[in-house]
């Protein structure tokens, strides 16, 4: 039985009082239930996709020693309103040559790949829309989307700059999945269990819990699955498929106004997953250190100290962006294979070796001989 | 004693063990791994040798068995069954089997790292040899069909590696082919047959069919208008055709001598032919309910003097043997067709046993002398002391001289075969098959001989050897050169021991207990022959209800409740007969005429070669010796006609029926194609068909061509659609 | 109410995708409709409770198998690459015509009928179970039986995959020519 | 409505359709897209018979290696496809004909 | 209690279809809002300026289908290992660690082998043919 949102709130006694006001209907209440929270949480990627494309200006500025958007509201905070409107009254253009229907359905697929992730993104420990029991496995599975969208939007095009960083897109993505998935492999096998909720259980609030200190190829993993996310992400210094000195702007050259929209935000949020599933997986998640009880406040708390940890990976995702210089496309297909993947199978050999010879324990339960 | 899974699976696993470290290591260990998979195959001699031991000298008990089974998949639903079991059945036919084709391929792999020393394919050769033997064991050891048709698939493989190890000749890849797709065609026969046993019964195990035939399961079932028992058993027996080299396709068997010496050795004595005879075996109480034991023994009976006719003429010394190996499983075939279910297992373990020791030697002699035609041979009996000793015994066995092995296997196949051709009241125009038999025997004497005498009596011929090849050097210098290189034959371990050992087993009386194989001349004190009390056809209403063992489960033999065997001395255990005296008298007959006849044989070949008192027929028959050496024209019909006129010229016509380019010339072609298709099945029909009396085949050759110039497209979306059509129409038909 | 829904969407999906890969000219778009198409079957397995399955689906098919095929496409000329045999001989066009079509009906209608017929036959025999709408997580069952029943055929399938990998390297390796 | 049945039919005509697929285009890439489709239909039989009829999760493994089969052959088969279009120009499935003769 | 049809599917079902939804909202709030004077210029393909020769589909390099063929095998090894690895914790706590271990290991061999031979053989070079014609060169 998977946990969802909706099992855990119906512990609480006004879960009933909704259910009569729904007149006793469960599947139009955990509908409503269920809706109303994606609004909030789309909302809330939204509005921290938007704030990602100000933070990242500021930042970058503040990198390089300039001051960044400031005009438009205070400290420049409105700029993100301000792009987002005139995304919406940019002219749509699309190129004669392209394929019309795919040209569509390019960023659809993108946008479905993001947002489908987001269901099982656990916020905190009631506060996850759905517990799948193939959590982090579905999480993989379902942002292959976006390195489909990223290859149709490239084809659609049909420009060459569109084409080729459509294809170097495409491969790119499609190469570093398989560095993050046997990085993910390793935590699954250290917690028994691909549900995030298993996973985050097996950890703890204080840092020598985490699965990150668990054992040392689990640290290395941490590193290799950072550096494979980036670059699933096509974020610098991976951002091969839209690099603009070589490829103009990459698969979306020829996408404008909302549709490039709808690539910038699957982009962003992309980003705020991945953060996010780095901090459950390897930094202990929403674990609050020091309390179990399962109370709604503790549960606010949660979601802060989740968000917290999620912001700071995004933050260094920032950082790393306009501190390091592009890789060159067979640097990035050497550093996949040649060093990522190997490392990444070691890791996962090694973590299934630390289970079998110290039966699970982490360092820290090894030195301090807690139980 | 008990059994537990560790105790039988190393039997084949070993080998199996041995092929992987072969294939992978092979080259990195010394002398390429021919060690390891010698020793693989002796740890499998060593286990099946305690079942051998266990079963057969342990207390007498025809109806004990172990078997072990484990569901592989399951398709059932409700009522109706559908699984697939694995699982391991040893009875004691398996457990003599077993032994003997361990024994046998130890003593060939020994043989083997002689023969193949120095050789650039050694290694590989290492490689196919244990993958070959132990896919027979496995086939010997498994308890369903389908099991069964795994390994024997896994044999084909390994032999079409084998004939066509040497693959730079194009001789051998031709061969390797030809018993590649010769194979096939049995197989797909096979396939079908088991696909509808399964389909039917549900299951495909040997237990399962046998209760089944016991119950009654296959009465009142018909598949195309014949009975369902019928079209199994046919099917069955088909695929058994293929692999064993029966009549219709017999073709490749001969051509398998392109490999190696020791693996035609192999292919010819212990494994792969022998699974043929094993699976009609098996499945002989399907044969005889499916009322096709006439048929069996027709074409064993074909086979047994076909293919002695051809080895009269032939002057390549492993031709001579491929073609005896044809004649002799004819005889085992025959056995299963007759009745003499005991006296055809025995035939198949004798004849392993000296057919083995025969190629040994031919190798021997191919090795030290570098010639296999016989008229350039002759006089090697002091050369070779050890090959000739081991070769002779062997020769007198397999002619079927008294107090050896081949005499007292042959000898009741063809005393069965007697009482089945004239005194069982069945139709007369059965009496061909002991005609043909006792024929075949006469002859396989005189062939045997021959070949002896042309190869170790006689004056020393090799120096007429003239024709360039690798020894130039040595010919050079003429007879005594080569007396010099082969006069040193000392009792090698490797080329000679195994000869010899073998050689041992060609006596008679291992296999009977009597000097003679008669009820006389007991020798050990042996009380009873325990071949003939161990091996009876299954009796299928014991099998009934039986419980099903799981495959984790200790089997001890004692705690196994046994009713003894009661052995009636010439029934078996189908009680007194009403015929006895009829059959005992047929078999004091048919030992008299085989003895007779054997001598017979012998003498004219030393009339013939030592003497020279007789000039050799050949002259005499021109005709008949021409139709012979071309093999009554078979590789010729099959090449010439079916495939190069029907196939290929056909394919070419569809090419022009795909391109649409529709001309004169393509109609013209088409005509002449039809013409020359015409011509041929003429000539076929008044050819062939007449000379070996099976009518209608010409006919039946036009209408296979012209469905296959149809169906032969090459294009790979008709041969889909036809797939489904065939498949809807199978479906419709067949009233599932 | 949600899971037939899901069930009727899934299908819905399914099929019309299907069709879609039948009808559609464009080997592109065909390729996407493949993608709907499975994730039309994805959504059945989640309806059927096999979540790995459904999952393992859309990992292997969305992202591996679907993307290869692309790839495959823009490598073998793109959509309407016309060979100059085609051209020459007046081969069927690539999509194919009304004959091939026809051909296909033909064939399809034929193979429809006589599942119908067996399936006519199957459905007297089926037996009923009663189905709850329990999903208990397959994950664990499915671990299970990889490592204990299975494990022979989990243990090949690595070299199955490692057989396709070399013997796909070795065919598409690019070579130069002499 | 949810009924062994209705997989089975949702399952025909996918293999029907793919059937059809297979018969019907020449573009070897298409059919390969048809034997996907055909395999999907067999797995999900599997899948569906797993849940309604059986009491194990046999059916889920068998379905697990069709698609790593389906995976398999779609990677050899491209490539196949992809060396043919390299030696012969063409993907055109009646230019295929170097093993005829 | 709540029924067990709407585990898990649901969020998921709705988090695609709002996507969908927001997809197509923001299509019409671009066709309300935005200006629409399309010009035959203004929707060539971008190429810096000049006019676009030829079509874009035009043939790739082979080694973008040898990665994504690298890539597939390893996706679908590591689908068959994600649930062995699930319950290898549990297989552990039951005494079976050194079991599962063999066969998991046996099973990760093989992928090392994989990408063994592809390094080798050069697959995994973006660039081996420059690199390749560079060796014979300089012998």
């Amino acid at each position: 039985m998977n946990q969802t949102v909706v099992s855990y709130l119906s512990k609480y006694e006004f879960y009933d009082y909704l259910l009569a006001l729904f007149g006793n209907n469960q599947g139009v209440l955990a509908f409503t239930i269920y809706f109303l929270l994606a609004l909030i949480i789309i909302g809330m990627c939204a509005t921290i996709g938007g704030l990602g494309t100000y933070a990242e200006r500021k930042i970058s500025a503040d990198l390089q020693a300039r001051l960044g958007p400031n005009r438009v509201g205070p400290y420049g905070l409105l700029q993100m309103l301000a792009d987002g409107v005139k995304m919406m009254t940019k002219e749509d253009i699309m190129p004669f040559t392209a394929d019309k229907a795919l040209f569509y359905l390019a960023p659809l697929l993108c946008l479905v790949g993001v947002f489908a992730t987001l269901a099982v993104l656990p916020f905190a420990g009631g506060f996850i829309m759905a517990d799948l029991n193939v959590g982090i496995f579905y999480l993989v599975a379902i942002s292959s989307f976006v390195g489909l969208g990223v290859f149709l939007g490239g084809y659609a095009s049909n420009s060459k700059w569109s084409m080729l960083g459509g294809m170097r897109g495409a491969s790119q993505i499609i190469s570093y999945e398989i560095p993050v998935t046997i990085s993910i492999l390793a935590i699954v096998l250290l917690a028994g269990g691909m549900g995030f909720g298993t996973i985050v259980g097996q950890q703890g609030g204080l840092p020598h819990q985490w699965f990150l200190f668990h054992n040392p190829f689990a640290f290395i993993a941490f590193f290799v699955y950072g550096v494979g996310a980036l670059a699933e992400t096509n974020r610098a210094p991976f951002d091969l498929p839209e690099a603009e000195s070589e490829l103009v702007s990459g698969y979306h050259t020829e996408y404008t106004g909302m549709r490039f929209g709808f690539f910038a935000l699957a982009e962003y949020i992309e980003v705020f997953v991945v953060c996010g599933v780095a901090a459950s997986l390897f930094l202990g998640g929403y674990n609050v250190p020091g309390i179990t009880i399962d109370i709604l406040p503790v549960q606010a708390a949660q979601f802060v100290i989740f968000m917290t940890k999620t912001l700071i990976l995004y933050y260094v995702v920032i950082w790393i962006r306009w501190t390091l210089p592009r890789l060159r496309v067979d640097q990035l297909m050497s550093v996949c294979w040649k060093y990522l993947t190997p490392i990444a199978i070691f890791n996962l050999i090694g973590c299934a070796i630390w289970m079998v010879v110290f039966n699970g324990k982490s360092i820290a339960e090894l030195v301090l001989g807690s139980h | 004693m008990e059994y537990t899974v560790g105790s039988i699976a190393p039997i084949f696993l070993s080998p199996v063990i041995a092929f992987v470290i072969n294939a992978f290591f092979g080259r990195k260990l010394p002398r390429q791994g021919d060690w390891l998979a010698t020793l693989s195959i002796f740890v499998s001699f060593i286990f099946s040798a305690r079942i051998f031991g266990d079963f057969v000298f342990g207390q007498f008990a025809t109806d004990y068995y172990i078997h072990k089974v484990f569901t592989w998949f399951d398709l059932s639903y409700g009522t109706q069954i559908y699984k697939i079991d694995m699982g391991i059945y040893i009875d004691n036919m398996a457990a003599i089997m077993l032994v003997m084709v361990s024994g046998v391929a130890t003593l060939i792999h020994l043989f083997s790292t002689w023969y193949m020393d120095h050789d650039e394919k050694h290694g590989r050769f290492f490689v196919f040899l244990p993958l070959f033997t132990s896919a027979m064991l496995g086939l010997v050891l498994s308890d369903n069909l389908f099991s069964l048709f795994i390994f024997w698939e896994i044999m084909g493989f390994c032999s079409y590696s084998l004939i066509g190890i040497y693959n730079k000749k194009e001789k051998a890849g031709d061969a390797s082919l030809k018993a590649f797709m010769t194979t096939r065609v049995g197989d797909v026969f096979l396939l079908l047959g088991i696909v509808a046993l399964w389909t039917t019964l549900g299951s495909v195990n040997y237990v399962d069919i046998y209760a089944a035939i016991a119950e009654g399961k296959f009465l009142g079932q018909t598949v195309l208008g014949i009975s369902f028992a019928t079209f199994t058993a046919l099917c069955i027996f088909l695929g058994a055709m293929g692999k064993s080299a029966q009549f219709p396709l017999q073709v490749w068997l001969p051509d398998a001598m392109m490999g190696p010496t020791p693996g035609s050795a192999l292919i010819h004595a212990a494994t792969m032919v022998t699974a043929g005879v094993w699976v009609s075996l098996r499945m002989y109480p399907l044969m005889v309910l499916g009322d096709i034991t006439w048929f069996i023994a027709v074409i064993g009976a074909i086979t047994a003097f076909g293919a002695a006719t051809i080895a009269v003429v032939q002057t390549d010394i492993k031709a001579v043997l491929a073609y005896s190996t044809l004649s002799q499983l004819g005889y085992m075939i025959m056995g299963v067709g007759v009745g003499s279910y005991n006296a055809a297992f025995m035939h198949v373990i004798t004849h392993a046993m000296f057919k083995a020791c025969l190629f040994l030697s031919a190798g021997s002699i191919i090795h030290s002398v570098h010639e296999q035609e016989m008229p350039k041979l002759g006089g090697l009996r002091k050369f070779l002391p050890y090959t000739h000793f081991a070769m002779m015994c062997c020769t007198l066995a397999i002619a079927g001289i008294p107090f050896f092995s081949g005499f007292v296997s042959k000898d009741r196949i063809l005393g069965d075969a007697l009482y089945y051709g004239f005194m069982a009241g069945q139709n007369p125009l059965l009496a061909i098959v002991p005609i043909l038999g006792f024929a075949g025997a006469g002859l396989t004497a005189f062939y045997m001989f021959r070949m002896m005498f042309m190869t170790f009596y006689g004056e020393n011929r090799t120096h007429h050897d003239d024709h360039g090849h690798g020894h130039g050097h040595h010919d050079a210098k003429g007879h005594e050169a080569h007396g010099h290189d082969i006069h040193h034959e000392h009792l090698d371990v490797r080329q000679n021991v195994p000869l010899l050992i073998l050689s041992v087993f060609t006596l008679g009386f291992w296999f009977c207990g009597t000097l003679t194989g008669q009820s006389f001349g007991k020798v050990f004190g042996a009380k009873t022959e325990w071949f003939k009390v161990l091996v009876e056809a299954p009796r299928v209403e014991r099998f009934v209800n039986h419980p099903r063992q799981e495959f984790s489960k200790v089997d001890t033999k004692e705690a196994a409740h046994l009713e003894h065997a009661h052995y009636h001395h010439q029934t078996g255990y189908a009680g007194p007969n009403p015929d006895e005296h009829k059959l005992h008298s047929a078999h004091t007959i048919g030992a008299i005429a085989s003895i007779i006849i054997a001598f017979a044989g012998v003498f004219l070949a030393f009339l013939m070669y030592i003497k020279g008192s007789v000039k050799p027929w050949a002259s005499k028959f021109p005709g008949l010796t021409k139709v012979l050496q071309n093999k009554y024209y078979f590789d010729d019909f099959y090449i010439e006609v079916l495939i190069k006129k029907g196939l290929l010229g056909l394919n070419r016509g569809l090419a022009w029926f795909d391109m649409g380019i529709y001309d004169r010339f393509a109609v013209d072609g088409w005509a002449a194609v039809n013409r020359v298709l015409f011509k041929s099945a003429k000539w076929f029909d008044n050819v062939v068909v007449d000379a070996i009396g099976v009518d209608g085949t010409g006919v039946a050759v036009n209408l296979f061509n012209l469905v296959l110039r149809i169906v032969q497209s090459g294009k790979i979306q008709f041969y889909f659609i036809m797939l489904i059509m065939v498949l809807a129409s199978y479906i419709w038909t067949v009233n599932i | 109410m949600f899971l037939e829904f899901l069930f009727i969407s899934s299908a819905v999906l399914t099929v019309s995708c299907a069709l879609g890969v039948l009808v559609v000219k464009n080997i592109m778009h065909s390729c996407v409709f493949l993608l709907g198409s499975l994730m039309g079957v994805a959504g059945l397995y989640a309806t059927l409770g096999a979540d790995f399955v459904a999952v393992t689906q859309i990992m292997v098919y969305v992202g591996g198998v679907v993307i290869l095929m692309l790839f495959a496409v823009m490598l073998t000329g793109g959509t309407d690459f016309i060979s100059r045999a085609q051209n020459l001989l007046g081969l069927a066009p690539s999509m194919g015509n009304k004959w091939t079509y026809g051909m296909g009906l033909f064939v399809g209608v034929v193979f429809l009928l006589t599942n119908i017929k067996l399936l006519m036959g199957l459905t007297q025999t089926l037996p009923t179970k009663t189905i709850n709408n329990e999903f208990p997580s397959t994950v664990t069952e499915i671990g299970h039986l990889l490592v204990k029943d299975h494990v022979l055929a989990f243990e090949i399938s690595s070299v199955l995959l490692l057989g396709a990998l070399v013997g796909a390297a070795i065919i598409a390796r690019p070579r130069k020519q002499n | 409505m949810m009924s062994l049945a209705s997989y089975l039919i949702i399952s025909l005509i996918l293999f029907v359709v793919g059937l059809m697929v297979m018969i019907s285009r020449k573009n070897i890439v298409a059919i390969l897209l048809g034997i996907e489709l055909i395999l999907n239909a067999a797995a999900l039989n599997f899948v569906a018979y797993s849940r309604y009829v059986t009491n194990n999760l046999d059916g889920h493994i068998f379905s697990l290696f069709i698609i790593v089969i389906a995976a398999a052959e779609a990677a050899v088969g491209l490539a196949i496809v992809i060396r043919f279009f390299q030696i012969k120009e063409t993907i055109h499935v009646d230019e295929a004909t170097q093993l005829r003769n | 209690m709540i029924p067990a049809e709407f585990d898990g599917l649901m969020p998921v079902v709705i988090f695609m279809g709002l996507a969908v939804l927001l997809f197509f909202g923001g299509h019409f709030l671009s066709v309300a809002l935005a200006p629409k004077k399309p010009s035959h210029l203004k929707s060539t393909p971008y190429e810096c300026g000049e006019l676009p020769v030829g079509s874009a589909w035009s043939m790739f390099n082979v080694r973008f289908y040898v990665v994504g063929l690298i890539f597939i095998i390893f996706d679908v090894e590591s689908v068959l290992m994600f649930p062995v690895a699930s319950i290898f914790r549990e297989l552990n706590d039951m005494g079976q660690g050194g079991y599962a271990l063999i066969i998991f290991l046996s099973f990760i061999s093989v992928l090392i082998e994989g990408i063994a031979y592809c390094w080798r053989k050069g697959d995994l070079d973006w660039v081996k043919s420059f690199q390749h014609s560079l060796k014979k060169e300089t012998k």
